[in-house]
């Protein structure tokens, strides 16, 4: 939709969740939030962090 | 005593032990990085010694005198007098109690401080001038460093800082006696909140600014009850009227301004006190020995590790770039450290609050209705005014507002903007929904304590939803 | 004038205009519902005209004189006088801006006001009187109803209100004089918060407690700092001694109290104030009409959705339970006016701030480490001393700290205790923090204004993760 076009260099997503994410080796801007409204969650992260590792990336 | 050179090393040098230094070297103590602390005057940096502490000092005792002296309408009759030499002592308690403690927590957390001048003398290596005639220098090896040396305030031509006429903050922070008059100039946070400031202790205050508006960066509707305020204790307020020159006069001094189109105006007082802003230090650290060069305005470029172009050498604080704020600072100072020990810290924040301690406070934090249009949002506007507020009317205190502005669609919150009573503390729930990507809903949902200032950010966020209970609905 | 019997109907019946019925009504409103308010007496209830605000009110007004005339150690000399007269004139004036809002946000969202007592009168009719003689009284069928009754004083055996010698917190809060001497009975909240008030207005106060601790319900060391300041300011407090008789005396009254031992003592007094408790109004109701009992202790028994037993009767505020709070009541209330509109509303938050104005003030939310414990956590606890805070210092208020409870394996916030400056504000953000499900990595990452009281929060989720930087690590 147009807001996440327009907005798309914002990532929410709390301080726990970005600083795994910087752990684990993924770029959060990337990442489909599940949680509310599209927050990215801890889960989201480490889902992504398995798919970047079996696509050997 | 040791006299000539000696040369240690350590793994991280931090140079300056204001905010953004000391904390980095005591982060870095907590680490188990062998860690060196330089500095040449205080503890505590600016912010301690001649900055935030004094003069929130200083507003809160004349603030408890002014608050009590015009409080008719609460039943309350009192004459109070304010002795300024008992207010300083005060002041400087409260001082030397805190860098006291600064320099116990470097010392518990293993820090090794070392009193001098530093000034790097190559790739990997510094030296440090000690104070005073014979007391000599050493040569610090390091394997990091963290610049932390803060800044000065700027000088306007014409106004150097003699510290009896020409004052800088520093200087109007450490008076001895009340002035009759004060021209302040430069109508920023720190020349406004002096102002209050001087104005509570019967000085007769005139701030002179170049702009058009005082507060410059803050939305008018936050910066006007501070100007009503600073009016109302017969503060002059000129706005669009640069400083030019001075002079001596038979009985004290003349400040004369200039605007624009040329018209001059001239001010007579007993001093002048220069808040125009502040640079940061970096021309005194021999840079060059270790390979980098600051910006045009004086700073050092950092990346959101607080690195600068060197692998091996960050910057925090002050000379690290705006906002100049101590709290900015300190987080740049522990991201440094835990970089430097290897953790997977980050500058990635969403926001830096700020804080302007006048009466009433400003308080705000992440985006504005304009910025976040700007940054493509749809914003969605809440807001709640003091005077509908039974906590703000029950404290005497209800100029102002609370401002939530939030994306309409995810409803996620962008920003926050306070005005009113406890402005500086309120701010802190607003930055923590924002950090942790709350939504309107979120903070709404919230049960705040009656009667609270803190409702009034409850409310707010009611009122961008439509659903507001204690004000109406736009 | 209508006199005799007139038949309306309503969607939504709400009976009292307190903080629980007034927010029910204009969700209610805002709903688009139509609803009818019935209130016997005055807009706001308990807490705007008798109970947080005016207490709120002399709170500030005491507190404000009382700091300025003991701010010698800042350089500040005064000796303020307090005019009862003026201070109860101002603080009335506060009630009545706030219940005339109240009564103005009602109608502005389309609330149809009724004056009277309602009482039921059928499953689905209740019956108004209107106040004085010849009034009459009107029928109102309803849809849905909304108990909002509140709650009264509990009297003491012998202790009889009667607004001379034996005082309730409301004649205690309307007094025209000072009086010499107060006796207190009851170190609760309500208590505590008055025996400053009227220590501060020069009274002799003496509050006994029937068990052995005051503010009871709070961790000794919250009540602590607010227990020496109290002695300090000349207050006796008499632990483990139960009031037991009063009698005339020549120039006044003696209060007798007795130890569980059987040992007696008696104060003398000009008048007296108990403050044991309150105790729910659901007596006057003719609850037996539309077919609901109240529980031993008087409450309503509600659901999640603030229901009662039957489908159509909801219960709000303090008639529904502890604790009887103003904030706990204002959830219910629009919880139950969009359960009522059909919306998925429910009282899941996770916790209740409450909040004691004494000297300092008290603020606590979620658990505390011993109720994490027997829930099953192994808390993490850290904690925030205010006298290493830079903020706390320059406000002359250093007493008390900061302490945030969490679960140690996840990081959540499970609850926060604050004793010291404006712990009532400072709560809030760790309120938002449990709600959200935040982490104390979350929030000692967010960036907190400096210097406020607020980075104490900071700092004492720093200390639970062991790396604190203001503040040893424990
Ligand atoms: C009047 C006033 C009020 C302010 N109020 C606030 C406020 O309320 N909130 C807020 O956030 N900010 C406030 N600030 C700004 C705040 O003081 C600065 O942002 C903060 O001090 C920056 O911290 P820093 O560590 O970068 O540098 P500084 O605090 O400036 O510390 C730098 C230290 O480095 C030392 N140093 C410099 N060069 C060398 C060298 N070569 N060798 C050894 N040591 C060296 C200096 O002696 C100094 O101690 C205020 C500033 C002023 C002037
Ligand atoms: C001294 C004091 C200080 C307090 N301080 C605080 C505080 O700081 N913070 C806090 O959260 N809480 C505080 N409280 C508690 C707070 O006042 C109550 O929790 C709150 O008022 C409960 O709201 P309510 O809507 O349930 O009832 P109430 O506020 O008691 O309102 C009930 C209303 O219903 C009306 N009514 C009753 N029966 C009928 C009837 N049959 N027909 C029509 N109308 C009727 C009454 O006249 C009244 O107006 C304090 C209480 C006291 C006494």
């Amino acid at each position: 939709s147009e807001a996440v076009e327009t907005s798309a260099g914002r990532t929410f997503a709390p301080p726990n969740v970005r600083r795994l994410a910087r752990e684990l080796g993924v770029d959060i801007a990337s990442v489909p939030g599940s949680g509310p409204s599209g927050r990215v969650t801890e889960g989201d992260v480490r889902e992504a962090a398995k798919g970047e590792g079996e696509t050997g990336t | 005593m040791v006299v000539g050179d000696i040369a240690t090393g350590t793994d991280v040098l931090v140079i300056g032990a204001g905010p953004g230094g000391y904390v980095a070297a005591i982060r870095a103590g907590q680490l188990d990085l062998d860690v060196t602390l330089v500095e040449k005057e205080s503890y505590g940096g600016t912010c301690l010694n001649h900055g935030c502490i004094p003069s929130k000092a200083l507003i809160t005792a004349t603030g408890v005198a002014h608050e009590a002296g015009n409080a008719e309408g609460m039943g309350i009759h009192a004459d109070p007098a304010i002795d300024m030499g008992g207010m300083m002592e005060w002041k400087d308690g409260v001082v030397s109690q805190l860098t006291g403690g600064v320099e116990k927590l470097c010392k518990a957390n293993g820090v090794n401080l070392v009193e001098g001048r530093a000034e790097f003398d190559g790739e990997n290596r510094a030296r440090v001038a000690h104070g005073g005639d014979g007391q000599g220098s050493e040569s610090i090896e390091f394997e990091h460093a963290v610049v932390a040396t803060g800044s000065r305030p700027i000088e306007i031509p014409g106004f150097e800082f003699d510290g009896e006429r020409i004052l800088s903050s520093r200087d109007a922070l450490a008076l001895e006696s009340v002035p009759d008059s004060l021209v302040i100039i430069g109508a920023g946070y720190i020349g406004m909140e002096l102002a209050g400031v001087f104005a509570k202790l019967g000085t007769d205050v005139t701030v002179v600014e170049m702009l058009e508006e005082a507060l410059t960066g803050y939305a008018d509707d936050l910066a006007k009850p501070v100007v009503d305020n600073m009016e109302d204790l017969g503060v002059e307020i000129r706005l669009g009227e640069a400083a030019s020159g001075w002079e001596e006069t038979g009985d004290g001094m003349s400040v004369t301004t200039e605007t624009e189109d040329g018209e001059e105006a001239s001010y007579a007082c007993e001093k002048a006190l220069v808040a125009v802003g502040r640079q940061p230090v970096t021309d005194t650290l021999n840079l060059e020995a270790v390979g980098i060069e600051p910006d045009e305005g004086g700073f050092l470029a950092t990346d959101d590790r607080a690195r600068t172009d060197l692998e091996h050498v960050f910057a925090v604080g002050d000379v690290a770039g705006e906002p100049m704020l101590a709290h900015k600072g300190m987080k740049e100072g522990q991201v440094a450290a835990e970089v430097i020990a290897g953790e997977p810290s980050a500058l990635d924040y969403q926001a830096v609050p700020a804080a302007v301690f006048t009466e009433p406070e400003i308080g705000t934090v992440g985006m504005t209705e304009t910025e976040a249009e700007e940054a493509g949002f749809e914003p969605a506007v809440g807001q709640m005014p003091f005077r509908a507020s039974g906590r703000a009317l029950t404290t005497g205190h209800t100029d102002g507002f609370v401002r939530i502005v939030a994306d309409s669609e995810s409803g996620f919150l962008l920003g926050g903007q306070i005005v009113g009573p406890e402005a500086s503390e309120l701010i802190a729930e607003v930055g923590l929904a924002i950090e942790l990507g709350a939504t309107l809903e979120d903070v709404a949902a919230t049960i705040h304590t009656h009667p609270t200032l803190s409702e009034a950010v409850h409310e707010a966020a009611e009122n961008a939803l439509g659903h507001a209970i204690h004000t109406l609905n736009r």
